[in-house]
Order: C-alpha cells, then structure tokens, then sequence
C-alpha cells in the first residue's frame, strides 16, 4: 500500500501538537515572586528497579533518578548547560592537559558525620571511576594518579592529555563521589551501602522495600543554605506504564520521568492542566533510535543495499503518526541537542525515496523473484515503547521493498548476548545514548577493535581505518575548536559509509505536577539533587 | 384383630414419553392390615419398587401419579401436600431398602443416622435419643451396640448395616413397614437371620409389613398373603398357600416352575479319567502396610485339591468371601497362585510362563457374572465372538464366519452379529459370553457366577442351554454360584468353600442329600423356603 | 446416533458450536475478506472503530487495521489451541496409559514426574520454555503444550485403574491378547471419550495461556495473534481502549465457545459402560 | 494418629518431585541465551568485557554446569538458596519479602473462589436445569474465559480511575504511615481488585464441581433414605449432601494451588504486586538462576504444604480414608 495515498492529516487526532508546544516553550509561567514553601512529601515513578544505587559505580538514568539525590558529583550543568561547581568550588588544568586540580568545597559532611576530604574523591576516582564504572573506565583509560595534598585539593595525573571539556562534559554523569571510609574493605561491589547509599546530597537515605518502594527524607545539615525544601521523596515502583498513568491521575504520584508513561498517557495528560508534560530538563540526555547492519550478511555489506534500506523508510511520517513532538528527525550520531559538538544538518542524508530503493537494490543485483528478495532478522530492543514501533514500522517498510523482515524478540540479557556477543543478528535496533560528549558513549559505536560481547559497540564486523583515526585525534584534541572540527569530520564519514543508521532524535519527556516549583530547570535534571525544588499548596 | 393398614385403590403412575412402556403401575389395587407380612413378587421392571416408591410419594420428579388413591391412616396420600407427607414418613410409614452398601450417609455414626429420626419427629432431648438408639440397637441382634453406635458404615458389615437399617426403620413404631428387597444382597445364612428379625418385630410390634421380592424361596418363607405382579399390574393376589400350592394366573405357574427344585436330579454316569486336577493350590493377598509393617494378610485360597472328571460338571459353592472366585482365576491364571499345581491334559498349568499361558489358554476358557461388564461396548457382537480365533492366528473372515455359526448354537439369531452389546438383554449378552468362550474349543469351560445376575425364568432358559452343550460337545465345566439350588439343578460333583478351603465335596446327591460338614448343614438350612422347594420339586417332577 | 440427537436437546451446547463454528468462518475467510498481510501499515494509527469506513473495527498502535488482525487471530489461536491440546492430550494419555495399566513401580514414577510438573506453577514453566527456545509461534505452541499434559495424563490413568479390571478386559486376557491388544483394542476406546471432553478443557486453557504470554510481550511478534494485540493495547489503553477491549472479547467468545461444545459433548456422549 | 502418617507419607513422597523440578529447572535454563551478567549489563546501561568477566567469575558462572549444580544443592541441602544477582542480597531474604503479598493473594483469592463456588454450586444444582442453574452456569462459562490480564485492565479503568473507588495498584500506600487497623484496611483495599481478577476464572471451576458433585450427590441411594426418614429438602442438603459433595472440592484444592501462582505471574505484573509472581517473571527475564530456583523451591514447597493441608481436611471429611491405607 503506497504511503503517498494515505490521507496523512497534519494535526493527527492523537497528538494536538498546539497544547503541547505551548507547554515546552513556557513551562515556567511567570509567577509573581513566590517564595518556595517548605515541607511535603514527594512522589516518583520509578519504573525499572535497579540492582544497586550508587552513581559511583553505575552510569545509568536508573541510579541517577535515586543515588543523584543522596550523593552528589564534583561539577553538574547550570541552566544553561555550563559547567558549574558541586563538591568541587574551582578547577584549573595544565596546557599539556595532562594535569587538572580541583579545589574542594569547605564544610561539607557525610550523611554519617564524617567529613568530605579530597581523599574520599582520590578513593572514587581510583578504585570506582577507573575499574567498574562503565564508560568511566574508558574516560579515565589514562588516569595515572590523584594526589591530594591537602583535604581541600585533588590533583588528577593523565599520561596522555585529557581536554578539559570533555572532562568537564563527563563528569556530570560520571564524578558521583562516594565515602573512602564506608567502601575502604572488601569488594566495592558487594557492599551493603550500595543498596543503602551515603553521600553529601540534600536527601538522607531511609529505607528500601524491594519491589516497592524507597524513601530518602530531608539532609538537616546540608551545606548549602536553607535547602533542601521538601521534607520526604518517595520512589514508587510500578512496572506497569498504564497503572503509573492511572496513579498520577490519581494523585499518588507527582513525577514520572526519562519517558515512563506509554506515549498515548503522555500526550492526554499533557491537555491536563493539573501536569507539565515536557521535554525541558532532559537536553542532557539525548538519545537516537539506531538500526545496526550486520557485515557478515552478504546483502548488508553492500553499501548500496543500506542506503536502500534507509530510503526505503519514511522516517518523517513514522515520527509524525507515531511518536508525535517528542521526537525529531535525526542527522547522525550527534543530536542536535548538543550545541558543542552538532555538525549542522549538512552532511549526507538519506530521504524517503521508495523509487530510489527499489532502484538500488536491483543495482545491487538482488531481483525481487516472488515479491522477495531477501529475508532479514531484525532484533530489537526489549525495552521502550517506541522501539517496538519502530520495529514494527521498520518490518512494514521494508517489506514494501521485496525485503522480508522476521522480528526476533528477546528480554534484555538474550538481545545484548545475541546481537552484541554471538553476533546472531542481521538488523538489530535500539538506544544509542549520547552523554554531552561524543568521546563518552558515541564514537565507540564506530571504532573498530571492540572486545567482543561489550555492549552498544561497533560489533558490525566492519572497520574502516580513516574513521577510528578521526576518532582518536579528537578524543585528544585539547583545542575546543579544533575537536568540534574533527567530530564534524567524523559525522560526514560515518554518515556516508553508514555501518549504523540514526535516523530518530529523541529527548526523554518529563511528566510533571503543575504544583512543582524550580523543576527541570538543569539539561539534565531528572538526574540532579532537586536541592532546590518545592511544591506549591 | 388386625385393620387394614394400607389400601391402594386402581393406583396408576405415567411413565416419561420414550420409556418402554406407558404406565409403570396400571390399575393397581391392594390393602395391608396390621400384623401381616404382604409379599409383592415379580421379575426386575415389573414396578413392584416403583409401587413402594409411589407410595411414599418419593417418585423421581418426570414420573407422575395419574389417578388412584392411596389411603393410609383415613388420609390420601396421594392428596397429601409435602408437609404431611414428611409427617408421614418414618413415623407412619417407613423403608428399608435393598443395597446395605449405600443406603446409609458414609460421612456420619450409625448412632447419629438412626437418632436423627427422633430429632425430626420427636422433641426428646439428646441423651434420651442415645438411650432410644441403643435400645433399639439391642432389639436387632447387633452385636457390641454401644460400638456399632460410634462406628461408620464402612466398618460394619452388610449384614449389620441391615440391622441398622431396620432399627432406624422401626424406630417410631411406624404402622407400617415397607421392605424393597432388603435381603438380596445378602449371603444367604445371612438373609436368613434377617428374615427372622424381621418376622419377630413384626409379629412383636403388630407392624404391617409390604415386602416386595422377586425370590419365591423368600416368599415361602415368611409371606402371609402373596400379590404377583407382571409389566406394572397385578396378575394374581391370595393367601401364601394358595398362591404357591395352587398358582391361577399361567404367569404365577411359570415363575414357580422356574425355580430350580433343591433336589438334584438323577446323576449322570462320569468318566473315569480326570480332565484337570488341582492339587494344593494356595494364594495369599498382602494390602496395604508401610515398607513391610502392618500389612493384612488375607490368605483367600488354602491348599485347595480338587478333580474334573472329563465331561462333567464339578460345582464350587460358598458365600462371598469364601474364596471360589480367587480359585477359578487362579485355574485360568487371569491370577498366579502362590503354590501347588494345575494339571489340564497333562500339562501343569500353575507352573507356564507369561507367554506360554497366553498360548496355551485355548484349552480353558472363562464365562463371567456381570452381562454388562464382561462384553466391551465398542464391538459388534460377532467381533466380540471371532476375537479369540484371530488372537489364535485365524484370519478374520473365517472367522466372522464361525463366530455366526456360534450365534446359532448358543440359540441367538446369526443377524444379530452386527449389533452392539447394549442393545440385547442380560440373557442373550450371557449366550454371547458363552459363544465367545467356546469359538476357542476348550476342553475345560470356567463359569464364574454365570446366571446370577439374571431373572429366574432367564436363568432357567441358560442353565438349560449349558445342559445341552455339555452333552453335545462333551464339555467339562467348573461351575461356580453361591446357590446352592442352581449348583443342584446343573453340577455332578459339588464343593463347599468356606474362608478359602473345601470343607467338603463329593456327589452333588450325596453332599446335598447328606450333608456331613456342619456348614454345609447350616447352608441347606437357610435356603429359604427349603420345603416348599423339595415338596414343590416332587410336585413338579 | 442418539448422542447425537441428545447433543443438540441442549441449547447452550448448540449456541457453543455456533460460536465455534463461526471463529472458525472467521480464520477460514481471513484470507478473502483481508488479502494484504494483517501486519502492513493500513492507515494512521488510532483510528477509533466505526469512524472511519475503511477501517470497521478501527486501527491499532501501529497503524494496522484491528478487524484483519481478529480473523487472522482466530487462525493463529485455533491453531495454537489445537495443537498444543494435541500435544498435550498424546503426552497424558500415553503416560497415563502406562501408569494406569502398569501401575507397581512404573505408575510411581510417572506419577512423581506428573506431580512435579503440577507442583511446579505452570505458567514459571512457560516463561522459562519461551525464554529458553524462543518465542516463535512454533515454539510457544509446542511449550503451552508441554506445560498442560498433567491434566489428561491424570484422568486417563484414573480411566485405566478402573477399566484395567473390568470383566471384558479380563476376558481379553483369557483369550490369550498380548498386553499392546489389550491397552489399545480394549482399554483405550473406552477410556477415550472423556479425555477426548476434556480436550475441551485443555484447548481453552491454552488459548488463555498464549494470550497471556502475548500480554507479556513474550509471544511470536511476526504473527497476528489476539495475545499480541492486547499487549499492543496496553500501551493506549487509557484512550484507546478498544484496542485492547476487542481482542479481549474475541478471546472470550472463542474459549467459551470451546467450552460450551466440551460440555455439550461430556453430556451427550457419557459412555454407555460408565451410566449403567 | 493414622491421617499425620498417611499425610506424612505423601509428604515424604513429594520430596523426590521436589529435587526433580529444581534439576530440570536447573538444566533447561542453562540452555537460555545470556545470562544474569548479560542481563545486568543491560540494565546498567553498558559496560566493558573486563567488568563482564569479573562479574561472572563472582556469580560463579565460569564454573560448569554440572560443579555449578553439584553446589547448588548442596547448599539446597543446608537451606541456603544462595545469592540473588539482581537484588545483591541472600535468595531466602528476597523472597521472604515478596511472600506475604503472595500467600494474601492467594489465600483471599482462593476462599474468594472457594466460597461463592460452593454457594452459587449448590444454588445452581437446586435449581437444575430452571432459570438460576442456566444463569450460574453461563456466567461460570464467561468468567472462565475471561483472560485474567484482560480483566484486570478494564477492573482498572473502570473501578480506580473512572469510579476512584479502589486503588489502581501496588501493595499499600507509601508516603503516609499508618499502622495497625488502618494498614490493614488499607492492604485490603489494594488487594481487592487483584483477588477478584485471580480469583474468578477458579470461581468458575469451584461453581462447576460443586454443581456436577452435588448433581450426582443427589442422586446417591441414602439422599433417598434421608428423604424417607421424613426430613425436608433443605435438611437433606445440608446434613447429608453438602458434606459428601465437598470431598471432589478440597482435593481441587491441592491441585489449584500450583496453577493459582501461575496465574499470580500476570495479575501481580497488571496491579503492580511485589509478589513471588512478578519476581519470578523478573528472575527469568533477568537470567537471575539462584532466585528463580529458590521461587521454584518455594511454591512447591507451598504447593506441597497445601496438599498436606487438604490431605488432613480430607481424612476429616472422610472417616473411610482414615481407616485403610
């Protein structure tokens, strides 16, 4: 059925994109100077339990959404996505970049009463960041030392240069600090206060009811003045998206974030007045709807053949019917949203061109004999509403084209060990998360050389020697300028050999209670200390 | 002097539409006075137990009261709404009923099921209702009252479960007392003492008693006035003598004639050699028990040693649980004996393989008790017939074939090869059994209870068969029966089994005529109606 | 056959074949009324049912016109509810069978392995049959199936303990029949028809256990069952509840009217030999 | 006493079955793709081969399989159930915190079932073949086929949202803190949903055994004695038949128990019940084989408890089984 005859309607019935735009332009009505009432309990969706909640150790919005509450990191983003000072007050590096000091905020204690020390950020660094966080470890490949020559000051040592920016950019999601003396003795990983966290942040940890619920109440001594303003957070556990809908409504639940209603619940409470539904306060955490090529399928390592995939999808109308204004069309691995680093949109696209592919692919020597040419496995990913969509789409698209598509479904541990271990995949579709740095989660999902079985990297069996240069130049560019040139490099190559696809922008949509004050208002606050936020009578 | 109790007037109860018959009751007039036992006999669909049930007014619900009237106590009860009626029962009018095994509630005490009368119908207090219970428990001769008042029906015996029965009956000096076949079940030692019970309270009490048979032996024994009744109606009705000694209605003659007299007829000459020999044969059971303890043994055959001369009729009788079952099973080996040996044309049967006795079972073949079980449903008959032949290797053809020449001999129509076991009668199932045993030509036929399960006249009509067969094939047969009539009318040598051993055997004249063992004394002795059975024989010679 | 005529006395029983007789119209016709593959991209998603002519029953999340996918359902469930009840009723009546006939040591142990899969919760089986092979439509097919022998396998033993020592099949024994003659000759078609009802059971119970694993998310993707609709349905089902709603009631329809002919079947056809 | 022997010994006997589940179990996950490592992973959002190797090395996953099942039960032996690798805590701990929700599930679902299967039985078989049996019936039939998951939805819809009677999930309400008489109002009131969606399609099964086990009650020869003694229809059930009917409904007892936590798989994942249920589906998606197995060694101990239960009740009921055997 030819796409072009569906009577494609701007406004669909199912997103009236006109109420939510206005509510992502303003979502702070200007209020006349209200000053933030104390007290109250407030209550989050937490729809996915993790197995530990220490942000030292586990870089995942999962952690953040609890352990970014209760321990915090040495630099965070401010409004308008600049570095600003946590636990760390200043920092300077070296011109060879391989040295960078950070000066320690004074009187800041544990939730235990022990005092903060740049040994406790010496401990983390070391013993956390570098071995068991992942992707910390490859941001700290080179960390040799951190010196700490007084308990204000800590000195990190690289061998080989590590550009301020990026450090900067990394550590918001990767510098959570944990307590030396709590993690000092035995394995980092089995131990207790991972499910019990310590830390410095405005919330004091209470009790966690497996499968329930986890309370964090007010830090009475909390270094920064008068904060925080709320006297409890609730984490409710609810896997089942629709129930979490119908909580909110009624009114046992205040926030549910990183996207956890269905998309139908997220566009009908955004006409509610009693919610904010926005993706304001998630610019930090972008991510893109991939589909990966397998090179050892014949058909697939034939350039002519991905490019004819990709025409033969109409990514705009998918987005528009399906996933409404939370999503934008995708130029590469780079979103948009990352105003150091997006490219611009110039560099080679692949449009909705059903004539095109079919054109190619006979180019490519595979003749549609009975309606198909050839079959495809597709394996996407378990989790996400929109990646089941996409799937589906994908599967309809292309069977349009004489390619037949079967979609394999696997839960989590089967899909990573199937696609990014045993390689028993064709097409495969996902996430790629990219962390406001391309060096952090991005560029490994195109250089070659990575182990086998390490998830959401470059496990296409392809290599192309110019691009993993490209990559490792800029991930050790000190100049700004000259790394943002080498990344726009990066973007037209990988665009143009297309060994992945990243046609969908998406920002995690915030569902929020009209009541909450000084809320989103950081690119990633889902994750941040909410030291500041407070809900109106 | 005795009133009339019970009167039915021109009773008539519809049958559904699709029954085989209109009317289960036409026209049905009778009466019962006080202190007197009425004997109701019949054969099996002639509505003597519908008439008990009509009058209780305990019909199933599609069966209906057409016309008639029922007086009892000055009352109609065929008028009568459910609260009088439930007045009625067990205090004016009470039952007991033929199957001991079920008729009383699993799940509670003899002593609660039999109190429970007093509670509906009287307001006494409970340990009055205890005292009126072990009274009565007393009054019928059960044995141990005050246990058998805590004890559950599975742990009393058919017999006691009877007893019970009665005194629940009688509980409320009911006027009168109506009996559906309450000794049927029974062994006959003990139908006999239950009929005895049964006329002391009625002769004490004064009860009026309906007693409904199809057992002329019974009726003999205990009825003063006698009604037959045929297809619903009443054929003959008089005093016991007249009925018996001077039968009107050709109904009532041809059911008399129909039982087999005790006196056996004049013996046959017997071959000197002996087809099958049993020697020592024994077989125990172990049930139950955990890893080896507290098992009950029951030794259910002990070192029994018996002989078949060739071409005759060796009888084995007892009551239930005497072990004659578990011996003929274990002759044709459908059971493996524990010891001894079983001699049959000179092969020793007791020690064949599994598969040696599944070759050579040709030489013995089996009839069995129940018409309905012993034939599987989903066969045609003639199927049912060649089984064995084309088990044994025949083809099936020729055998279809000799299987409908069978029908002929064993007096069924060769057509009916085609038709389902259900759709014949108890007797032509039997004739069917018999066909297939004998498409084998056995030497040796093993007839377990064969004509037990059937109406008097339709096991004349079979014995008689039997008979002829055995002359003309030259057949030798162990038949097994717990009456002991039957036994007279068809074995040549007989013996008596009693708890698994043969307490005497020998000519069936002799063992009958001169019983020597004590117990087979007192099994002559219970045959109810015993003189009116050997007068009747010489009248009927 | 007075079965027969005694089947159709009941009403129920014939508004149950009815039912039945019409789901299996629906997957039978599937293939004229809905040519295209049920799975295409139909139209805009969400389009609420009777709004739009095109689209009767109105389409799904993902664009799919919702009435091709409940014919195509019904295929897809009769087929899983049938086979599985295939499987399922071979697996009981040969272990039953044996352990039945057997019985001694060799009904003990198929006894402790019927047990073990009944103490064991069915549907954990399932999810771990799935997880374990996959979840094509073969492969949930064949462990819905495996999950639900226990149930026939215990009735067609009681069938065989009390048929073993029936008179007819101790005349079979007599006429000299090999044990394989007598389990299949005589024992078996007595012992069939009420397992054969009970196969009623089994089918509906399948039925419901597809649909539930498809509620999961755990069922064969690539194929447009019922399961897979309300699973779809989920996601909108505050709004568009009828997405949901409508497979939910074909299900129904279809389960109820399996049972309603099982029962209709265990009243006409109760086996000559068991009433007497 | 004769029935704790006779009860003993069937327990004795499931033993065997019970180490029968946990091997097969045991070996037909191994066959699965990934493992809890994978599925850790996932959940982290990434990590590199290093931290993979580690971690399996520490769950004791590079051993082979038989050494891994040899351990295993050995500490089963000892009534370790292990280490849980999704919840980083003792097996035992996890699933002692997820029983109650369970076992208040199924015991309100199950007398829920019991209950008004036997009233609505008995109601229908009264009535038999008039307007109340057909009624009763019918609706039997459609609870029965009612997908349970289905079901609960629309209850959600309908009841929490629509009418804001009853909560639309989770076990009891967190943020206010309340105990003793309200704690409990308040669990009922979450579990009223939950226990109607699960309990209904056994509601169907109890009502069409209690009506078949009366039917044929009814017809036994000492119904007829009873009636012949003069007691009226009312008493007649309730002193004689009702008791004889129960027996076919507690042995379904025993076997319902197994397929009731099947069944609480989807009705704790739609009402958001941290029961052995959801954890279970969770352990299987998660690859987590220590907690999986230590759920199947769980509900078949419950299942084998409630057998022993029923097997005592029934020996009650029933004074012939007490005798033999």
């Amino acid at each position: 059925m030819d796409l072009s005859r569906l009577e494609i309607n701007r406004r669909t019935a199912l997103l009236t994109s006109a109420a939510i735009a206005a509510n992502v332009i303003n979502p702070m009505r200007a209020f006349a100077q209200e000053t933030p009432r104390k007290g109250g309990v407030f209550n989050v969706h937490y729809g996915a339990e993790q197995r530990q909640l220490n942000p030292s150790i586990q870089a995942s919005t999962g952690v953040y959404i609890i352990g970014g509450k209760i321990q915090e990191n040495l630099v965070d983003l401010d409004a308008n996505g600049q570095p600003v000072g946590v636990l760390a007050e200043s920092w300077e590096a070296t011109p060879d970049g391989k040295t960078v000091t950070f000066k320690l905020r004074k009187g800041i204690t544990w939730h235990d009463g022990k005092p903060f020390t740049s040994e406790d950020v010496a401990f983390t660094a070391m013993n956390m960041w570098k071995k068991i966080l992942n992707y910390g470890s490859t941001l700290q490949l080179f960390l040799t030392a951190v010196d700490t020559p007084d308990p204000q000051t800590a000195i990190f040592r690289y061998e080989r240069p590590m550009p301020l920016n990026l450090l900067l950019r990394a550590l918001p999601d990767l510098g959570y600090v944990s307590a030396k003396h709590l993690y000092e003795s035995g394995d980092i990983r089995q131990n207790p206060t991972n499910l019990a966290p310590v830390g410095t942040g405005p919330f004091k940890f209470v009790k966690y009811e497996r499968g329930q619920y986890i309370i964090a109440d007010r830090n009475p001594d909390y270094w920064r003045p008068n904060a925080p303003y709320l006297d409890r957070i609730v984490w409710k556990v609810i896997t089942d998206r629709a129930a979490a809908a119908a909580q909110m409504e009624a009114g046992e639940l205040h926030y549910s974030p990183f996207s956890g209603l269905t998309i139908s619940d997220m566009a009908r409470l955004g006409k509610d007045k009693r919610f904010i539904v926005s993706t304001k306060g998630n610019e930090g955490n972008a991510r893109t709807n991939t589909i990966e090529f397998n090179f050892r399928r014949k058909e697939l390592a034939d350039i002519r053949v991905r490019r004819a995939i990709a025409h033969a999808i109409n990514v705009p109308f998918f987005i528009e019917n399906f996933l409404g204004d939370f999503a934008k069309l995708g130029t590469g691995p780079i979103p948009s949203t990352s105003t150091d680093f997006y490219p611009g949109p110039n560099t080679p696209q692949y449009p909705y061109d059903k004539a095109k592919a079919i054109a190619l692919l006979d180019e490519a020597g595979f003749k549609a004999s009975g309606g198909n040419r050839f079959a495809l496995k597709l394996l996407p990913a378990p989790w996400g509403e929109d990646i089941s969509l996409w799937s589906t789409f994908i599967q309809q698209s292309l069977g349009e084209v004489g390619i037949q598509v079967d979609i394999v479904r696997n839960d989590g541990g089967g899909f990573l060990k199937q696609v990014y271990d045993d390689h028993a995949f064709d097409l495969a579709t996902g996430w790629h998360q990219y962390r406001n740095d391309p060096a952090v989660s991005t560029t490994v999902w195109y250089r070659s050389g990575q182990p086998k079985g390490a998830p959401w990297t470059n496990q296409w069996g392809w290599e192309d020697k110019t691009v993993d240069a490209t990559i490792d130049n800029a991930a050790t560019e000190v100049d700004p300028v000259k790394r943002k040139a080498l990344y726009a490099d990066f973007v037209k190559e990988v665009n143009t050999e297309l060994p992945v696809w990243m046609p969908i922008e998406q920002i995690f949509v915030t569902v929020i209670t009209a009541k909450a004050r000084n809320h989103s208002n950081t690119p990633r606050w889902g994750s941040t200390s909410w030291h500041d936020l407070w809900l109106s009578a | 002097m005795s009133e009339t109790v019970l009167s039915l007037d021109a009773l008539t109860v519809r049958l559904p539409k699709g029954a085989d018959r209109p009317h289960a009751l036409s026209d049905v007039s009778l009466s019962v006075a006080s202190n007197e036992i009425l004997c109701v006999v019949g054969e099996s669909g002639s509505g003597k137990s519908m008439m008990a049930n009509a009058i209780m007014r305990l019909l199933p619900n599609e069966v209906t009261i057409e016309r008639g009237r029922m007086m009892f106590d000055g009352r109609d009860l065929c008028a009568a709404d459910p609260a009088e009626m439930r007045e009625v029962r067990g205090a004016g009018i009470a039952m007991i009923f033929q199957e001991p095994m079920t008729a009383l509630n699993p799940l509670r005490t003899i002593g609660d099921q039999i109190g429970e009368m007093f509670a509906i119908h009287t307001g006494l207090s409970k340990a009055e209702i205890n005292a009126r219970v072990q009274a009565l428990l007393e009054d019928v001769r059960i044995p141990d009252p005050k246990a058998a008042a805590k004890a559950y029906p599975h742990e009393l015996s058919g017999g006691q479960r009877q007893r019970a029965m009665i005194a629940m009956a009688l509980a409320l000096d009911p006027k009168l007392l109506i009996a559906d076949e309450p000794t049927t079940a029974l062994d006959v030692t003990t139908q006999a003492q239950i009929l005895k019970l049964i006329r002391d309270l009625q002769q004490r009490k004064k009860t009026a008693v309906l007693f409904i048979t199809h057992d002329f032996g019974v009726v003999a024994k205990i009825a003063d006035r006698v009604v037959v009744m045929q297809h619903g109606a009443i054929v003959e009705q008089g005093t016991a003598d007249a009925v018996l000694n001077d039968p009107q209605h050709a109904y009532t003659r041809q059911l008399i004639a129909a039982v087999p007299p005790l006196t056996a007829p004049p013996p046959r000459i017997l071959s000197g050699k002996d087809i099958l020999t049993i020697d020592g044969v024994s077989k125990t059971y172990r049930t139950g028990g955990f890893l080896g303890r507290g098992a009950r043994i029951t030794e259910a055959v002990k070192n029994v040693s018996l002989h078949l001369p060739r071409g005759a009729t060796l009888g084995i009788v007892g009551e239930s649980g005497s072990g004659k079952s578990t011996l003929a099973r274990c002759i044709v080996r459908l059971i493996d004996p524990d010891t001894g040996s079983i001699v049959l044309n000179g092969k020793d049967w007791a020690k064949l393989g599994r598969d040696d006795v599944r070759r050579e079972t040709r030489h013995i073949q089996m009839v069995f008790q129940d018409p309905f079980a012993s034939l599987n449903p989903r066969r045609k008959a003639a199927e049912l017939v060649a089984q064995g032949p084309i088990v044994h290797g025949a083809d099936r053809a020729t055998a279809i074939a000799e299987a409908r020449k069978l029908f002929e001999l064993v007096g069924l129509d060769p057509s009916a090869g085609d038709r389902y076991p259900h759709e014949f009668s108890g007797g032509q199932r039997q004739r069917i059994g018999l066909a297939r045993a004998l498409a084998l030509k056995p030497d040796v036929l093993v007839a377990d209870e064969p004509v037990s399960a059937l109406d008097v006249s339709v096991q004349a009509q079979v014995l008689r068969l039997l008979a002829e067969l055995r002359q003309q094939l030259g057949l030798s047969i162990i038949f097994i029966t717990h009456d002991l009539r039957v036994a007279a009318q068809i074995c040549d040598v007989v013996a008596v089994m009693k708890d698994g051993a043969v307490v005497e055997q020998g000519l069936t004249a002799e063992v009958f005529g001169k019983p020597q063992h004590p117990y087979t004394q007192a099994l002559l002795s219970a045959i109810p109606g015993g003189k009116f059975a050997r007068e009747h024989s010489t009248a009927a010679e | 056959m007075d079965a027969v005529k005694r089947y159709f006395r009941s009403p129920a029983a014939v508004i149950g074949l009815i039912l039945l007789l019409l789901v299996i119209a629906m997957a039978i016709s599937a293939g004229l009324l809905y040519p295209r593959d049920p799975l295409a991209l139909a139209g805009r998603p969400l389009i609420w049912p009777f709004s739009n002519p095109r689209f009767l029953l109105g389409t799904d999340n993902s664009g799919r016109d919702i009435a091709a996918q409940i014919f195509y359902g019904a295929r897809i469930s009769l087929l899983i509810g049938g086979v599985a009840t295939v499987i399922a009723i071979l697996i009981g009546i040969l272990v039953g069978a044996f352990a039945g006939y057997y019985g001694g040591w060799v009904d003990n142990v198929l006894m402790r392995i019927t047990e073990a899969f009944q103490t064991l919760p069915n549907f954990v089986l399932l999810l771990v049959l799935v997880a374990v092979f996959g979840s094509t439509l073969t492969t949930v097919t064949i462990a819905v199936g495996v999950v639900s022998w226990p149930a026939p396998a215990r009735l067609t033993r009681a069938e065989f303990l009390s048929l073993r020592n029936r008179e007819f099949v101790q005349a079979g024994k007599t006429l000299g029949m090999k044990d394989v003659q007598l389990i299949l000759g005589e024992i078996l078609p007595n012992a069939l028809p009420p397992v054969i009802v009970y196969a009623s059971v089994v089918m509906a119970v399948a039925i419901l256990l597809e649909s539930a694993l498809a509620f999961l998310r755990l069922s064969d993707p690539n194929v447009a069952s019922w399961g897979n609709l309300i699973g779809l349905g989920r996601d909108v089902l505050r709004v568009q509840w009828y997405v949901s709603a409508i497979p939910g009631i074909a299900i129904l329809v279809t389960v109820l009217a399996v049972s309603l002919v099982g029962q209709g079947l265990n009243d006409a056809l109760n086996p000559r030999l068991k009433s007497r | 006493m004769r029935i704790l022997s006779l009860a003993g010994r069937r327990l004795a006997a499931s033993v065997p079955t019970l180490f029968l589940i946990l091997i097969g179990v045991f070996l037909l996950l191994q066959l699965a793709p990934g493992d809890t490592v994978d599925a850790l992973m996932a959940q982290m959002g990434g990590g590199d081969a290093a931290t993979a190797e580690a971690l399996r090395k520490f769950y004791g996953l590079d051993l082979s399989v038989p050494a891994q099942l040899g351990n295993y039960l050995w500490h089963l032996v000892r009534l370790d159930l292990g280490f849980s690798s999704i919840y980083g805590k003792p097996v035992a701990t996890v699933i002692l915190e997820r029983l109650p929700p369970t076992i208040l599930l199924m015991t309100a679902s199950l007398s829920f079932a019991f209950f008004f299967g036997l009233v609505f039985g008995v109601i229908a078989s009264r009535g038999v073949n008039r307007w109340p049996d057909t009624l009763i019936s019918t609706l039997g039939l459609i609870f029965y086929a009612t997908p349970s998951f289905w079901f609960g939805l629309m209850a959600i819809v309908v009841f929490s949202v629509y009418l804001q009677w009853l909560p639309p999930g989770g076990f009891e309400d967190i943020g206010t803190v309340q105990t003793g008489i309200w704690r409990v109002l308040d669990i009922a009131a979450h579990l009223v949903l939950p226990t109607l969606t699960l309990g209904l399609i056994f509601l169907a099964i109890y009502l069409r055994i209690m009506r078949a086990s009366m039917l044929e009650v009814l017809n036994l020869d000492f119904v007829r004695t009873a009636r012949a003694k003069g007691l009226d229809e009312t008493h007649v059930i309730t002193r004689h038949v009702l008791r004889n009917a129960l027996l076919p409904m507690v042995t379904l007892i025993g076997l319902q128990a197994g397929t009731m936590l099947g069944g609480s798989v989807v009705v704790e994942s739609v009402f958001s019940l941290p029961g052995l249920g959801r954890l279970a589906y969770e352990s299987v998606v998660q690859r987590d084989l220590n907690t999986l197995l230590g759920i199947v060694f769980v509900s078949a101990l419950l299942v084998i408890s409630v057998n022993f239960v029923v097997d005592l009740l029934y020996a009650r009921l029933d004074p012939r089984i007490a005798a033999e055997g």
